[in-house]
């Protein structure tokens, strides 16, 4: 029943329009280009390091990596000012790099570390970084969707002009929380921008066994008046183009917009899915490592555009992986949480010792 | 001190802490031009505006959900729920969102929400419109639940809280809305955990929440009139924060409890309450710690019959009898 | 705020479509038109009794009447055929009485009486009648939604060429499950109708307040690749002409519809609801009793056709009318339920007295 | 008698009663083309086909809905939740639809629904992803609950749900599906509402529902060993029905009743069991019921500190010790 893709490939031709000479890419600087570059590697090196460690049993629970995908993240968060925001689900790793995390904290975190940016205990789907306008990281499916719609609504409260982008899968898009999300944006010119990371599967299930559709999904948005686009993943320029369209929408009129951005992941739902070569071929993901890795394609570009050569790669790819080791060792050798910590991080009155927080018993065991 | 119900009392809280704070907003199905559907915000849209008091469609997890992102920003939303039932429909938004998020993120954020509305059977508007899950709500760690049961507690106990930086369940009562009594004037807060003794007595303690305490009230005088037995009303006001150090107190000196509690049996807040009890005072009881729920059915629909669901002064009557 | 209804009338011109001449409007007998106007006046007539006796305080809760919507319930339930089915929300006493059911029954359980269809358990918002292939009458918001896309894959899995019709009011939209469902009922190919009462408010919030949409609601279907109509809801031949092709798309194809039929409720949300005449003039009330009251309408209609007269309608109405009375009189001469009623019903197992139901204690009180 | 795990025998239960009922259904995410994301449904698309083991979208609420509706109509839907935490997402489905229906119908309908899945923490998945929700459930008049320990326990309890008229909520654990036991052969089915006593002992009572009755095992062996003190196990197999005579007569005997539980301990099941325990065997306590829960905290992912958070041995060992 599940559509091999890999028998329906991406368009590849020339793209009717070059996004490269979008306003926001034009006058980017060749520091900037390389930037990104350095950006998606850092993800990638991460999380093959995450890969290894959490094989060898030094983590627990699931670990849903991101490798493929990282021209999305990098692509969206790279264009965040002041008052933008992000927040996304539980495939989180790319989005807590992108802001600017340290790869230690998040590699502490899926240690479970007491170092770990949620103090070990929020875990891989629980990276949090709100210095850095980052909210997680959130495991039910399309959970997170109404609460970047709040954010967005507490900027355009204190007339902020700043937006939300709102990442969900493809699968989250047939969650109800979700609908109720896009009305309530378009009912109250909300500036909150969802963004679906179409990898065209929920766990095993393609996008044609889990979502009716007329065209795509972002077609949805019209029922709520919202404006929408696709977006051809692979081609960073296009990414940014279209995703500061969107943020441009919101700064300037306070609107949402819906994106859906075509992607593809190399790896099984989670590290955990044995079943992440059924149901689809390991052609169609050798196809789309050798025609479309977002990270090569850039690559390529920027050595079409004359600004990188083997050793510049080498570098910068160095760099992040050396990165990802030192961030394993200081995993390794940061401490676990203490018995005592497991009742902290529950209630601020609590954690400050304010009087809310010492009237009446708030935790019941002994 | 000025008389007032419990809906001015609430209604007054609204005012004034919109007033105080600009982070405050409140929300919710028809709470804005229309009033409230129970009229708690009657006022507020017209004094506040737009931009304070918003009308939101019928989208309880879409609206708790922003709710819940805006407080991560440091909004003070009061989101009204126009019947705690319908909080079904947003569970996962209340318990993982509200309540776990703070712990998720190791403390690197807070949410100081308020979710309120009216939880109570007893309005004949049958078992889908008649939960109260102020059980289920304060079994979550991060969660805070509130039951005031008098206007004065309403007032108090709201403006704490709207200022508490957690999540705080704010259960009311549509039978409650229309009581009332004393509520000092000023800037009455009252903290969150602690319990009131809203009877002294010596022979038996009678242990309450919400509109159960009018009733534990209402036996405790019957008790005294007609049995000449001196009951004591302990009203929790708040079940998690508990204050267990005066329901113990109590014990203590009457050695016998019954408790009153308007939830379904199983595992209702009064199962935790006796659990306690026995564990902690185990020495001084005198006699089986009892409960009087609503009665282990949905609700049932017909007038005079759900009138017997709910606890009864007849029926906390005969338990203290049988134990006394 | 609120949009101010009365100034935007609905279309009066001619229709383009005369939806008499429609395949299942043709045929239809004398009879059959006439029984039509019986069934609206049924409702009308037990909705006014009613009403009395809640201001007597002879019932508890809420009482949502379906006064001016009475078309909508009888244009679509007439056609139902042996294995069609419906579902609806709290506001069901027009759903009810037009399947069938005996005012007795409804009026019984409005005062909570044993002899109600529910036993008095259930009250307004929950007449059931499975039998007659009514499945209540549902307090939650959209909660009833879901429900009839079961129904509706209950007679597709069991090979029967039948529907279910799903009605849910303009407020109900926007509750998630209803999208859920909407992309269910779509891939899946079941055989739901999905049917908004569209009577422009939700309690006190108008349709413009609540909803984002670019046209109307049934617009959403879009998204979901689900047929779609709207329907003006006053006219009876037009409900039905419309409401058949749903269903023959069912019947025949499995395939779910979505219609939005446009009406008007002339009572507040519900009898205790205090502003009823504040979110909307008693203007735009009055204009739509005047010039868009389907009975008086479909009146006029039979009149013009030649088949009724003063005498005739009379001689229904008075029937609707005496039905309401014995009703009222059945109501207060019925016993309530029984203290002990109140465990019954909950559990099969236990009513029937099996051994499943005999194992373990079911009840927690003493 | 064979041995096999506790998947394997929920696997078998299934397989067995699609072929015995043409009316069951087995529907939820990934249970058909991926075997279920625990495998629990391993082999049955391929078996039994489109039509009777179906694949759903992330959409909890639609299809639990659907099967509400479907089972209104004489279906029998087994519906997975791929954790049981999801079912928040679903809540009004499951307590206002299935819970609520037959009630507001007076007894019209009936609703023979299986809702399962894991319901568990200890498995480093986080706050969201391990609640337990067996008490809230079973606060509900209308649903039965059932949560099975053993491979053995699961077969049966299994067909036994699946043929039960009313909807049963099903409670497995993702730290059991490995774990091994004898199950007898051929058509074997559990009542639902009978608890069992998992070791017969004279000076304590454990008392305990899924894996923490394995927990409590443990913690039998060490007390006999190392403390010589002879701890009897009762396993509530189901939680509504509960089988409180089973309870009761093993406190009656013992005297004294460590209740091992899961949950959170606030409302948890363990505090519905202390409480019928202080009432109903009051005079036959030595000392007060004592509870051992999960630490009262949302999930914690540091997988060291996880295996603290639920009951350990340890933990079980030294209340017994302070009430011997
Ligand atoms: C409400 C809910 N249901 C089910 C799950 C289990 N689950 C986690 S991820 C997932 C698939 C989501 O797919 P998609 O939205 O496409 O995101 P992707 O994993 O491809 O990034 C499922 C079913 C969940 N976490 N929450
Ligand atoms: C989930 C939920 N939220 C809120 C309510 C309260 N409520 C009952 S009816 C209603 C308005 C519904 O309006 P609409 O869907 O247009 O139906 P109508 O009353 O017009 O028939 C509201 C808000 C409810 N019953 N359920
Ligand atoms: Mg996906
Ligand atoms: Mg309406």
């Amino acid at each position: 029943m599940s559509v091999t893709r890999a028998e329906k490939p991406k368009k590849t031709g020339p793209h009717p329009v070059d996004y490269a000479k979008a306003a926001i890419n034009a006058d980017l600087t060749t520091k900037q280009k390389l930037g990104f570059l350095a950006d998606m590697l850092r993800i990638r090196r991460f999380e093959q390091a995450s890969l290894k460690l959490y094989q060898q049993g030094k983590m627990g629970g699931f670990l849903h990596l991101y490798i493929g995908q990282e021209s999305v993240a990098v692509g969206t968060i790279a264009l965040m000012g002041e008052h933008d925001h992000v927040i996304t689900a539980y495939r989180d790793h790319g989005h807590a790099l992108g802001v600017g995390m340290s790869m230690n904290e998040c590699m502490a975190e899926l240690f479970g570390k007491a170092t770990g940016c949620s103090k070990g205990k929020g875990g891989s789907m629980h990276f949090f970084a709100p210095d850095k306008n980052f909210w997680g990281g959130h495991g039910i499916v399309a959970g997170q969707t109404p609460l970047g719609l709040g954010i967005a609504y507490a900027l355009k409260y204190q007339g902020l002009k700043g937006c939300c982008l709102t990442f969900l899968g493809d699968g989250a898009v047939n969650q109800g929380v979700y609908h109720e999300s896009l009305n309530l944006a378009s009912l109250w010119d909300i500036p909150v921008i969802y963004i679906i990371e179409n990898n065209q599967y929920s766990m095993g299930t393609s996008q044609a066994r889990s979502s009716a559709i007329k065209g795509c999904l972002a077609e949805r948005a019209e029922g709520y008046n919202i404006d929408w686009d696709t977006v051809n993943g692979e081609d960073l320029y296009e990414v940014r183009a279209k995703t500061w369209e969107a943020m441009q929408r919101a700064h300037e009129k306070c609107r949402p917009t819906l994106l859906e951005i075509d992607t593809y992941r190399y790896y099984g739902h989670s590290v955990a899915d044995a079943n992440a070569k059924k149901y689809r071929s390991p052609e169609e993901i050798e196809f789309y490592k050798q025609n479309h890795d977002p990270i090569t394609l850039w690559e390529k570009r920027l050595r079409e555009e004359g600004i990188l050569d083997d050793a510049g790669l080498k570098t910068i790819d160095d760099a992040a992986k050396k990165e990802a080791a030192t961030a394993v060792q200081f995993a390794e050798d940061s401490p676990f949480p203490e018995l005592e910590d497991i009742y902290s991080d529950i209630y601020y009155e609590v954690d400050l010792g304010t009087e809310a927080g010492q009237t009446g018993r708030h935790f019941f065991n002994d | 001190m000025p008389v007032i119900t419990y809906r001015q009392a609430l209604n007054d809280a609204l005012a004034e802490e919109l007033e105080r704070d600009e982070k405050v907003i409140v929300m919710g199905e028809e709470v804005a031009e229309y009033n409230g559907a129970y009229k708690i915000t009657e006022g507020l849209w017209k004094r506040f505006g737009d931009k304070r008091v918003v009308d939101t469609p019928i989208s309880e997890a879409g609206f708790i959900g922003l709710g819940v992102g805006a407080a991560m920003m440091g909004l003070r939303p009061v989101m009204e729920l126009m019947f705690w039932s319908f909080a079904y429909v947003a569970y996962d938004q209340i318990i993982n969102n509200a309540g776990c998020v703070r712990y998720m993120s190791g403390g690197l954020i807070n949410c100081p929400l308020v979710i309120r509305g009216p939880s109570n059977g007893g309005t004949n508007v049958g078992a889908t419109h008649s939960h109260t899950p102020e059980n289920f709500l304060a079994n979550t760690p991060g969660l805070k639940v509130v039951c005031p049961a008098t206007p004065a507690d309403a007032k108090g106990l709201m403006k704490a809280a709207i200022r508490d930086n957690d999540p705080v369940c704010f259960m009311e009562n549509t039978l409650l809305y229309g009581e009332q009594g004393e509520v000092p004037e000023g800037d009455y807060v009252i903290p969150i955990g602690v319990a009131d003794l809203k009877r002294e007595g010596t022979d038996v303690s009678l242990i309450a929440h919400g509109r159960a305490v009018l009733t534990a009230l209402a036996a405790a005088h019957r008790l005294h009139e007609e049995f000449n037995i001196s009951a004591e009303v302990v009203d929790l006001r708040s079940i998690r924060p508990l204050d267990e150090e005066t329901i113990l107190a109590s014990v203590r000196k009457t050695h016998r409890a019954v408790l009153v509690d308007e939830n379904k049996p199983f595992c209702g807040v009064s199962a935790q309450i006796a659990s306690l009890i026995q564990e902690r005072a185990f020495d001084d009881l005198d006699a089986p710690v009892q409960r009087v729920c609503s009665l282990d059915a949905p609700a049932i629909y017909s007038p005079p019959l759900e009138a017997l669901q709910l606890p009864t002064a007849d029926r906390i009557i005969q338990k203290v009898l049988a134990i006394s």
